[in-house]
């Protein structure tokens, strides 16, 4: 049996495989190398870390819908000193790949982050999260507002010279049109999708079941709309896609690389089955192997519309 | 903590529904201390999603015991089990009772279900420490007793026992006691547990309670379980990390 | 125990009930009149109608997905004349008010639609189908574009004096925007959701699962979405709302009505049990009972935000 | 057509892996005809959301039957069902085989577990009219003769009878056929059937095909189900309601 050479190129970032492990979902890989070898996965994607610590929403937090959650965690983080001086060193450790994820709720704040993670060679990659759908400012607001992400993707780029990915709102009528302002600004690739917005009540007390009121869905039930905007984005725009949304296994991988992703994220499957990247990678690798696949990167975009 | 497919080796019915299933699991038997937890994937499909966390309630040579009553989707697929059949199981997971602790009687408080986790403990403190269990129901079909000892109850419509909460229960208890060191160890109701954490602090009772909340991971990374924390405004703990089983006077509840 | 007054008012329509049938999902009622007395329903909501009959898309036309189903009909239909001769005397029979949903790939369609039917005194009301993501022209062209939906809005409200709902796309940033357009050009209501597109791809053959590429997706995985979607349309716009998106049962029904809903259509479940219509009408007539609900309609967006 | 939770009296396990069951319904029992088919709900859970159309494969008294072998969610979870369970069950559905025309001799033609509806439309031919039974499959594993007469197979692999496809093996007896009036029942994968109609229609033999395709609502609601009428360029027909049992003229495969 030939061996698969698994690198990708997501822009100047080579990952040793496609499979990541999605910003919320890991917190800072401490509890999740418990399950899995860190040094086998293709880069770790941290929670948002923001410049000052944020204590997150108040309970409510999460709930279950049917085939997904609803999450309104609210960016808890421990603020970038803490996570420079307490989480990287960790991950070092592990020999994985950091891809740091950014939140913020100004353009400034998002710069002055980059700035301090600059010179910390441990950090590979910056993932700017533009489309958190949990927290009063920034969030949406920027997300789903064509001209802030490009103006955010111009400033971030102009202070870092690590590769930029942008994390993309789902919640948007077209989000080919963000992945072409991001690309025009100079992004080396594009995150899709974070969550999309939904909610819940409560019949009895009549009261949203999220204390934040609305919450992001994730999980399986997305599925389908994340593989067509990952479809949607390859087709219009020619920038590295990393394809995020309900990937339950390695079927699912396979699934999102060819509607277009250069590599992929899993998230909300860590709490299910905190061995998930693993079993994705195997199976990712088999089905290589059995279809006579030498680069996993040929799967990316490999539709056939006849 | 660990994954593991564990087989069921026994099931038994109790009284008003009450399940109790008998797995088998060497490693968790010798692992797990009462009010530490296992969360289960009941399902390999999509639904339900979550796991679903049940409290060790007791062990015996390699079996550990889950006791469950049907509430929805998890628990009656739960239900439908078995023995024989595997259960996914992710565990041991969080912090149980402190029981190396300097005290000569356990005051046990169950609500409800609540009391799953106390055959464990019951078992550990036998012959070493004076046990009172305070058991407590909205009625006599919610009063559990397996596995406990020195049973008090309480039921709010007075089917049995007290006529009234079990905490109320409590405070008329405890106006007689006397000076042996307690410690409580609490399990139930969110609402059961506010009145007693007043009542243990007025009385300067060391108080562990366990709490409960919807979990998705179990082992601390979706951020899903905060609980306030009492000595910093602004610090959450989780639940399924720093607890379930917290000193009262360590959150807000 | 008090009897319950289940009358709805949607602008000008008075339904004697809020449990509706959603369009494309019972045919033309046919069928469903099985399983179902009609005379019990609220209204049934027609497949959407065009000008002349369609024939809609290749096969495959639907798909499973995790809690919810990916579907190109194509708006197939049996085009207005055949509609007018052969199905609205069937419904009339029935005693059940019916809405027209009408699609089209012009303005001027979308009129002559409208007039055609003005003096059919069956079509109790309009719905307008501006949100199917399954055709080429119209669909989400117009769905996704406001001025556009506010001018279809415009022509259809100049030559009709029935009620007008215009039923919105999810498939936006802020469907609230929307729904303003459509009032401020004197629609009566809006309906939300139509579907959100999605796709999948055959890992084997690497071909879309659907003909048509993308599909809308629908069912109880997509319930959280369309909530959130009412919920901020009635916090943003005075309009009446017609909650439609992975209802399954009189509990999802209440719950879309404390979001925000005067009225709910039921959709996909109508596939896997075509009694839920009663059902859920039973439920929710119980649950008024039970907590001393007078009026139904007091239920719509009684949300409790403390 | 009619829901109904219809129990299972009695589970028989075929070589193969394929299960019958035998599921009590009077009322389906005495309606059903050949080629008609159920669409039963098989979770009560969104997964698997839609129900799945399984073909009435024989009816004795009360009873009927049904074959299947495991394909994936949902009749991973049927095949988990015990007798007396109940099953919700929509039918019966579509239009069924034709058996009043006038022939002499049935060629009854199944691919795989295709064959599933035959013991019954054999059930109802014999002693009325001549039958011959061509089953093909890959292998002799998918090679299934439960109630059927008269039988000859192929295997794609040689493993068991001629060698090749079912239709070639069809053609080659084809050949030795005298004067008797025939009529051709078809059921099995579309490739098969697309040669199956090209050699019927050449031959000038009557032959109906069950068809399949993925269903939503099993009774013409969905539109989810369309197949090319060969009459009318700009028509479907429905696999559900028109079919799924046409005559080969009647669709374009
Ligand atoms: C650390 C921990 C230990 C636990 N130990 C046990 C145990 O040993 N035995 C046991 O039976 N349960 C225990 N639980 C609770 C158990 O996890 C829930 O009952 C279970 O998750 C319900 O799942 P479900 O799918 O059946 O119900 P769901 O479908 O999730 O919920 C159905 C209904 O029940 C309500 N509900 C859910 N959970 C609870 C609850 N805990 N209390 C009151 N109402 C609830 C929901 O609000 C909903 O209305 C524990 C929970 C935690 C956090
Ligand atoms: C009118 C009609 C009558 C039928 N009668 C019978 C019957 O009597 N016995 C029986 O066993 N089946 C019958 N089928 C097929 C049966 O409905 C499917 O096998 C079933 O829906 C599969 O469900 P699943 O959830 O197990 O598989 P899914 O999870 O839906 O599919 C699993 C895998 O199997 C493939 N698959 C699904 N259905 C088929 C199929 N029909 N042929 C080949 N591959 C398939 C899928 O593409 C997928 O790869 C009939 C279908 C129709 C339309
Ligand atoms: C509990 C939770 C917390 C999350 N937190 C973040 C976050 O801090 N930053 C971010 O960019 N995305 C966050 N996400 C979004 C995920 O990274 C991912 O984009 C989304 O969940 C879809 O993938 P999935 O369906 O595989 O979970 C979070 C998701 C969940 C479920
Ligand atoms: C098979 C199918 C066909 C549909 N056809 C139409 C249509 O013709 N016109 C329309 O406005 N909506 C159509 N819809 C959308 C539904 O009316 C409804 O808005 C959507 O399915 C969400 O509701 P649900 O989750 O309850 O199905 C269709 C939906 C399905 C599943
Ligand atoms: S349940 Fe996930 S952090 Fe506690
Ligand atoms: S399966 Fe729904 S119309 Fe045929």
């Amino acid at each position: 049996m030939s061996k698969v050479n698994l690198n990708v190129k997501i822009g100047n970032l080579t990952l040793r495989n496609p499979i990541m492990l999605a910003s919320g979902t890991v917190g800072y890989g401490n509890e999740i190398s418990e399950f899995i070898d860190l040094k086998k996965i293709g880069a770790i994607v941290t929670k948002s870390i923001s410049l000052k610590p944020r204590k997150g929403n108040k309970p409510q937090r999460i709930m279950e819908t049917a085939a997904g959650m609803l999450n309104a965690i609210g960016l808890a983080n421990v603020g970038i000193e803490k996570f420079i001086k307490e989480k990287i060193p960790f991950l070092k450790k592990h020999d994985v790949p950091i891809i740091c994820n950014i939140a913020a709720s100004t353009i400034e704040e998002y710069v002055e982050c980059v700035s301090m993670l600059e010179h910390e060679d441990g950090i590979h990659a910056f993932e700017i999260n533009v489309s958190c759908p949990n927290v009063k400012e920034g969030g949406l607001q920027f997300g789903n507002d064509i001209k802030m992400v490009g103006k955010i993707t111009e400033k971030v780029r102009a202070n870092t010279t690590k590769p930029i990915i942008i994390k993309l709102s789902p919640n948007v009528s077209y989000i080919s049109d963000f992945a072409q302002a991001a690309k025009k600004e100079g992004a080396d690739a594009v995150s899709a999708i974070n969550t999309l917005v939904g909610t819940a009540f409560n019949i009895k007390t009549r009261k949203p079941k999220l204390y934040n009121i609305t919450g992001g869905l994730s999980g399986p039930a997305i599925k389908p709309i994340a593989l067509a905007k990952v479809f949607e984005i390859h087709r219009k725009v020619d920038i590295p896609i990393i394809g995020i949304g309900g990937i339950m296994n390695w079927q699912d991988a396979v699934e999102f690389m060819i509607a277009g992703s250069s590599a992929v994220q899993l998230g909300t499957v860590n709490f299910i089955d905190p061995t998930a990247a693993e079993k994705v990678l195997k199976g990712l690798t088999d089905y290589c192997n059995e279809n006579n696949i030498e680069q996993v990167s040929s799967i990316t975009g490999s539709y056939q519309l006849d | 903590m660990n994954i593991a497919e564990n087989q069921i080796d026994e099931i038994i019915e109790l009284e008003y529904n009450i399940h109790l299933f008998k797995v088998i699991s060497p490693e968790i038997a010798r692992k797990i201390n009462p009010g530490e937890f296992l969360n289960i994937r009941i399902s390999e499909l999509a639904i339900p999603l979550f796991r679903r966390p049940f409290s060790v309630c007791d062990v015996e040579d390699d079996c550990y015991y889950l006791m469950f009553s049907t509430m929805g989707t998890g628990t009656k697929l739960l239900a439908s089990k078995k023995p024989g059949d595997f259960i996914d199981v992710l565990g041991p997971l969080g912090n149980g009772f402190n029981i190396v602790d300097d005290f000569d009687r356990a005051i046990i408080i169950g609500g409800g279900l609540g009391v799953a986790p106390f055959p464990y403990l019951t078992r550990q403190l036998k012959g070493k420490k004076e046990i009172i269990s305070f058991i407590g129901g909205r009625t006599k079909n919610d009063v559990i007793t397996y596995g406990l000892e020195n049973i008090s109850v309480a039921t709010e419509d007075g089917s049995l026992g007290f006529k009234g909460n079990v905490i109320e229960l409590l405070e008329k208890e405890l106006d007689k006691t006397d000076n042996i060191k307690s410690k409580i160890f609490a399990c139930g109701p969110t609402s059961m547990l506010k009145a007693l954490k007043i009542l243990a602090e007025q009385n300067n009772i060391d108080c562990e309670i366990s709490t409960e909340c919807t979990m998705a991971c179990g082992f601390g990374i979706c951020q899903g379980c905060p609980i306030q924390s009492s000595a910093d405004e602004d610090k959450y703990l989780l639940v399924c990390k720093d607890g379930p089983v917290f000193n009262s006077k360590e959150i807000i509840l």
